[in-house]
């Protein structure tokens, strides 16, 4: 049928993006669409072929979170040749002419922005700078160079707040949870001076790890503070009142995003119009009090 | 006299625990057989890997019609005529018997591509001037030949274009009499070819057959070279085992009227309509040309191939036998004939090789300890006298003879009711052979029913009570040991009348 | 089964009829392949009637072209008996040093040499970790596999991806060849593989390199004494499967306009493995086509771009590939086994 | 003159020193990962003091008990001569099934005997591939690599990681036992690493099962002959693999507090295949130990540790285990060679 719309998403496994596929389908199915899910487990390769596969299958309308930024030109040319609309969601791209394709959510600077403000002030506000031997871990998936956005974005940002340069220390996982605990452990042994730290990832699994890690090593949840960039996992503790390192989170609702993109998709399939070069989605930094206005915790 | 073809001078060679060679030379004149001796172990095949650049001599030279060659490798010692018949033939399973001849050296077209045609010409070429017409299927993939038919690949390999000397390691312990006959005729045929000829045998009555010269090795050392009409088998033997062996074996017969084994009807996919009875403390030969299906006999009776028809009694009980395990389950033991296929894991040691069979009787709860498996089977690797360093020694390391005793110790130690041996001797040297005769004996003493293929009519003649051929699939009646003579088992064998 | 059969076959029988020529040209063994393919197929087009454009059916070409090439190259290492962990290393190397190439000095040909020759050296390295070290063909290129790939991101400025925009380079990742108005044309990667491939089928079927490979695989002492070089051969046959994983890692560039250090080279060892057992190599070596193969190859791109156009959600999406996978491999098994039973009954009945 | 009565001796003198009585134990292939380990850990050692603090000890033990665990039951199916690509699948659904049974049932005993038990059901799943439809382990296990992840998906709600903050299961994943003033405890992880090595090293040295699986592995014809039956070996091998990939599965959960389909579990085949065989397994089968595949996973634990506490950025680190891997081996192969010249020196020269 012609009525139909493809999402594409860099790490379709990932709550976040579960998520903002449950919010494209929903907005899509509510205006008379279909809509599909590709995931391509963070393989550029596989990402071309599956934007080449959603215009065979008949798509009006794509939306793509890259795994690599540096694929703009090769989706946006096959994109506009097909004639079909393209939106980039999350992570922009540009197109060949280095003119920017249109986008929908939150980018990655601006994320890893808002991060490192957040954290900056709460180290400003926990009295640290004055003498305390503090540290700030940012946990890294160095190969990755969406991710790489934020944390720079974010170490930036907590240095303007007053930390110094030296203070910050870079520990590289995977993005897994698992990874993160396993790489900061050594980190902190490495580290002994140092008694309270804070803490900023690519993902609230690398800010979750480095907390697991933390608490092994004997930190109390005082001497922590961690923001979270998702805040699934932040949540957590939270809900259960449970103390934990988790001091605020950036909250993207997934969902959110992913209406956005049908939405935007869709009203130029019908319209005809432009695409809005921006469309930015809902995105706020939350914290144990008022998480529960902005999301579920589940 | 020409000059000699292959001038060996002083060859030493050592392994970690063993000094496998020292100081042997040994010349080989053009259309000469020289027969190569000794006991397992003694340095046999080591000396022809040596001579064919599969190992590394540590002393000593070699010169091939004058020249000395370096033997570095395998390349070298081809393009400079030596060539080995190996003990266990190398077989590539995934490509014709055809192309198995051809590898290294295949025919090309003026393009560079392989020549299939060309390469199954000159098989079937050879086959005829060889005399293995009809033997060969030269598109058969390689794993699915027979010993008998890799044995011929291995030859044909060996004979292609370029060869002065050529090495026959053991080649009949995988043939018949029949086929042994017709490598002699080749043997005979490329001595008048001019070819230098080494051979190498535990079955001396074939080296007296065949060659012009002996030499003797024991325990990697050389003990004589004598010109084959001045000396004799027992000189041979005093040689290679520094003492007098009795000659032959007798039996006395023990066997008590309780039916171990009681086959009816037996059918499969390669029998038809087989019954015979084993008694306890009965050794029954089993005799037969190649493919009259004698192994695959011991096969179905054993689980691992399925039977199509009829009834197995173990002791009078009915046995459901469906594969080895039960077999196994049913006191039954099996020690194949092919033991680097079938018989060992090559990469483990001798201790656990002997031992496998017996795990589940040693063990208590499960659990196993190496002190009981030295316990059970040592007495058997002593007695078979196999030569290694330790215990511990990887298996695929021993000399071939020494490999066959490490499976007959199995099942030796795991004395079951009833035993089959398929060529139970096969590249054994002769004063084990003896020894291993003496334990097949003693175990029939002590009740077991012991079925016998062998492929060898002096010890079927000497050791069974009774001999049955088998020909096609069928087998024939039973032939007592006293009406037992070589010729009417070759008769019945061929199918043709007795006289 | 063993080309070599299918050879003797044909010259045996001359006049086979042209579906017997196919089966022998396909290899009995990969006819499951095909069976499992047409079921799959049959499924997929009742499903959506996109499968069957021609513009999907040239999406599936392209779209094989990257796991393709390394399959090719992986045949070679398994039938040897060895195996290459570290191919989509490789390719992120290969796919970075041709981007360089191509943005600095502005050639495309220089380009996609380059990627080739560093694919080349790489597989030297493996090959002489193997051979000179002597460290297992596993844990040489588990070894390898890694630091190839730390390698990759070194050579990339700051490890980010390198954004090539070279019109000649995109081309050979998605342009078409004999394009008309009707027709819209074959991908151009895609008739690179179909030439890698064919050349592979004739290397590995009737020189005495390819042969050389059977023999060595399926026994290296046979092999060794017969005069074949081992450490030589080893030495080709990485170099090959570099060179091929290079040339997919310049696809990969060619394809996302940057050069990947990992992301778009990840994962491409599993993938390449899975389709040269599934196409019927053995582990031990000695067995396994460049036929198979690439069925194998199109078989699980055929899946992939059927559940896309279905739009399968990724959780079923790794379900069904694991039943494909055991489907397709036991129906050729079941298929041997009854084979065989008529045998043995034929053999029965009367030798 | 038989050697045999040499090996008698051998076994018979008890009164072996230490140092002997501690390289037969350790293997003799071994010791070159144990060289390896000291050479790794003297430049470690040298560049940063922290090293050797009581704490980033129990530190590397806590973290190789996932890879660890499933190194284990990995020995014994490379042993066998088989594969088990579906280990980081399995722990992925042991995980899950761990954290919903304790999330939902309040029983962390239960969660941890559910994660195992399910991770028994997909190990039974991969010997019935196996052996029932006769497809190779690689590909059998391929796919469920890929169907098993799927499903872990599919049971999770949503798909989504199930949160757990049961503190009982998180002593699991990071509590010390003997914990005091002055000594920071050993971690549970660990000691249950350890439980269980012990226990496989013991199964496969002194059991009849452990036993039956070397011979399997060495020579599947000749083990079939001797009695074992190889069919239910192989259930019985993949169920002890599949058992210990849920119990790592179990710890993955109470180390992250979360059921996790796929992160945290993901590339744990590479990690355990890659012990197994830096451990001294053969790809062939028949042989490897269970010391040698610990010692391998305490090396790349070490390692990784060691490069952690140096703060070396991940692209070094990516080289750096290469590296690693090739020199272990290497060492290994260049003893062997020097050894066996010496004794085979020794045996010239009349012992
Ligand atoms: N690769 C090897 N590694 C270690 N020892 C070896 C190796 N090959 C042979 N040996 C040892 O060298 C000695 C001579 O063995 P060889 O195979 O030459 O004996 P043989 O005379 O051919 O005996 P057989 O009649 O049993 O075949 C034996 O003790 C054997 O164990
Ligand atoms: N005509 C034949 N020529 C050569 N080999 C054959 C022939 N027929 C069958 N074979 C193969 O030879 C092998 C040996 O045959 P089989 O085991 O039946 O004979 P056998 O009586 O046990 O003889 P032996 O064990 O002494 O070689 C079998 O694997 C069989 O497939
Ligand atoms: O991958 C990240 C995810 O982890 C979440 O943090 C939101 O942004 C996505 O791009
Ligand atoms: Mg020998
Ligand atoms: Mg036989």
């Amino acid at each position: 049928d012609d009525k139909e719309i493809v999402a594409i998403y860099k790490s379709g496994t990932q709550q976040y993006f579960i998520d903002q596929g449950d919010g494209f389908k929903a907005a899509a199915e509510e205006l008379g669409y279909t809509a599909k899910i590709i995931n391509v487990e963070l393989d550029a390769n596989l990402a071309i072929s599956a934007v080449s596969d959603a215009i065979a299958s008949g798509a009006k309308g794509i939306g793509l979170t890259a795994p690599d930024q540096a694929l703009g030109p090769a989706v946006a040319r096959s994109a506009d040749e097909a004639g079909v609309l393209l939106v980039a969601t999350d992570d922009p791209i540009m197109k060949e002419d280095g003119s920017p394709v249109p986008f929908v959510g939150f980018d990655g600077v601006a994320m890893g922005t808002k991060v490192g403000e957040r954290a900056g002030e709460l180290l400003k506000e926990s009295g640290w700078l004055d003498g305390a031997r503090y540290g700030v871990l940012s946990v890294e998936v160095q190969t990755l160079s969406v991710c790489n956005d934020r944390t720079d974005a974010a170490k930036e940002q907590v240095i303007a707040a007053g930390a110094s340069a030296d203070s910050i220390v870079q520990v590289s996982y995977d993005g897994t949870a698992d990874t993160s605990l396993a790489a900061t452990g050594p980190v902190l042994t490495a580290n002994p001076g140092v008694d309270k730290w804070v803490v900023f990832a690519c993902n609230d699994e690398g800010v979750l790890g480095a907390n697991n890690a933390l608490k092994n090593a004997g930190f109390n949840p005082d001497d922590v503070i961690a923001v979270g960039l998702g805040a699934y996992e932040a949540c957590r503790p939270w809900k259960e009142g449970i103390p934990s390192g988790f001091k605020a989170a950036l909250y993207i609702s997934g969902k959110d995003v992913g209406d956005a993109a049908a939405r935007t998709l869709i009203n130029s399939i019908e319209t005809g119009e432009d695409l809005p070069l921006k469309t930015v989605a809902n995105t706020t930094i939350v914290g144990p009090d008022n998480y529960a206005d902005y999301m579920s915790c589940d | 006299m020409s000059s000699a073809i292959l001038d060996v001078q002083g060859v030493g060679k050592s392994f970690p625990g063993v000094k496998a060679l020292s100081n042997v030379s040994m010349k080989v004149f053009p259309g000469e057989v020289v027969a190569f001796v000794g006991e397992n172990g003694a340095g046999k095949s080591t000396f022809l890997k040596i001579l064919c650049g599969d190992y590394t001599l540590d002393e000593g030279k070699v010169a091939l019609d004058g020249t000395e060659v370096s033997h570095a490798s395998p390349l070298e010692a081809r393009n400079a005529g030596f060539r080995l018949v190996r003990q266990e033939p190398e077989i590539v399973p995934h490509i014709s018997a055809a192309e198995n001849i051809f590898i290294g050296e295949y025919p090309r077209r003026a393009s560079g591509r392989v020549d299939h045609a060309k390469m199954r010409q000159i098989t079937t070429e050879m086959l005829e001037r060889y005399g293995f017409v009809g033997v060969l299927d030269i598109d058969a993939l390689g794993r699915t030949l027979s010993p008998a038919q890799q044995h011929i690949v291995e030859i044909l390999r060996a004979l292609k274009d370029g060869v002065k000397v050529v090495a026959f390691d053991e080649p009949t312990a995988s043939l018949t009499t029949e086929e042994a006959d017709r490598l002699f005729a080749l043997i005979r045929q490329l001595r008048k070819e001019g070819l230098g000829i080494i051979y190498v045998s535990h079955r001396l009555h074939e080296v007296m057959e065949i060659s012009d010269r002996v030499v003797v090795l024991k325990d990697g050392v050389q003990t004589g070279d004598l010109r084959i009409e001045e000396t004799t088998e027992q000189d041979i033997v005093n040689l290679m085992v520094g003492r007098e062996l009795a000659h032959g074996y007798s039996r006395d017969e023990v066997s008590t009227p309780e039916v171990v084994l009681e086959v009816e009807n037996l059918s499969s996919r390669w029998h038809r309509d087989i019954s015979f009875q084993i008694r306890a403390g009965e050794i029954v030969g089993f005799a037969g040309l190649v493919g009259a299906g004698r192994t695959e006999l011991a096969k179905v009776l054993f689980g691992e191939f399925e039977k199509s028809g009829g009834t197995v009694k173990i002791c009078g009980e009915v046995k459901t036998i469906r594969s080895p395990a039960d077999a196994i389950a049913a006191n039954i033991g099996f020690a194949p004939e092919n033991r680097k296929a079938e018989g060992l894991i090559l990469v483990r040691s001798v201790i656990e090789n002997a031992s496998m069979a017996v795990y589940s009787a040693l063990a208590r709860m499960g659990v196993l300890r190496t002190s009981a498996m030295i316990e059970k089977v040592s007495p058997f690797i002593q007695k078979l006298e196999i030569k290694t360093p330790s215990l511990e020694q990887e298996v695929g390391k021993l000399s071939g003879g020494n490999q066959q005793k490490v499976v007959l110790a199995r099942w030796l130690a795991a004395a079951p009711r009833l035993l089959i041996l398929d060529e139970p001797t096969r590249a054994v040297d002769v004063g084990a052979k003896a020894e291993i005769y003496r334990l097949i004996d003693d175990l029939s003493k002590q009740g077991l029913a012991i079925m016998m293929i062998s492929s060898e009519m002096p010890e079927l003649l000497s050791m069974s009570d009774r001999i049955i051929v088998m020909r096609d699939g069928q087998i024939s009646e039973p032939i007592e040991k006293q009406d037992a003579t070589e010729e009417a088992i070759v008769n019945l064998a061929l199918g043709t009348k007795a006289a | 089964m063993s080309i070599t059969e299918n050879a003797t076959l044909q010259i045996a029988s001359p006049k086979s009829s042209a579906l017997k020529r196919f089966t022998n040209f396909v290899g009995a063994e990969n006819l499951s392949l095909i069976i499992a393919l047409i079921i799959m197929v049959a499924l997929i087009a009742t499903q959506t009637e996109f499968f069957f454009s021609a513009r999907n059916l040239m999406n599936i070409g392209q779209n094989m072209a990257v796991v393709g090439l390394i399959a090719v190259g992986m045949t070679l290492v398994i039938v040897s008996a060895g195996l290459d962990i570290s191919v989509g290393s490789i390719a992120g190397c290969a796919s970075v040093v041709c981007a360089l190439t191509v943005t600095q000095m502005g050639t495309v040909t220089g380009g996609v040499f380059a990627g080739m020759g560093i694919g080349i050296i790489l597989g030297l390295i493996n090959a002489t970790i193997i051979s000179i070290l002597r460290v297992n063909p596993v844990v040489a290129t588990l070894a390898t596999f890694s630091a190839f790939r730390g390698v990759a991101f070194l050579i990339a400025p700051d490890g980010r991806p390198v954004g090539v925009l070279d019109p000649n380079l995109a081309w050979l990742g998605s342009g078409r060849l004999f394009q008309t108005e009707s027709f819209p044309g074959l991908p151009v990667a895609f008739l690179l593989l179909v030439l890698v491939a064919v050349v592979a089928h004739f290397v590995m079927t009737s020189t005495v390199f390819g042969r050389s490979i059977y023999s060595m695989g399926g026994n290296p002492v046979a092999a060794r004494l017969a005069g074949i070089n081992l450490t030589r051969m080893r030495y080709a046959i990485y170099a090959v499967s570099g060179a091929l994983s290079g040339l997919a890692g310049v696809l990969v560039t060619a394809r996302t306009s940057s050069g990947q250090p990992a992301s778009g080279t990840q994962g491409l060892e599993l993938e390449a493995i899975t389709a040269v057992f599934l196409g019927g190599a053995l582990m031990a070596g000695g067995k396994g086509t460049i036929v198979g193969s690439m069925l194998a190859v199109l078989l699980l791109a055929t899946l992939s771009n059927g559940m896309n156009l279905l739009g399968i959600p990724t959780f079923y999406q790794l379900v069904a590939k694991g039943l494909l996978l055991v489907l397709a491999v036991a129906i050729g098994q079941w298929r041997l086994a009854r084979s065989e039973k008529q045998q043995a009954k034929l053999a029965a009945a009367g030798k």
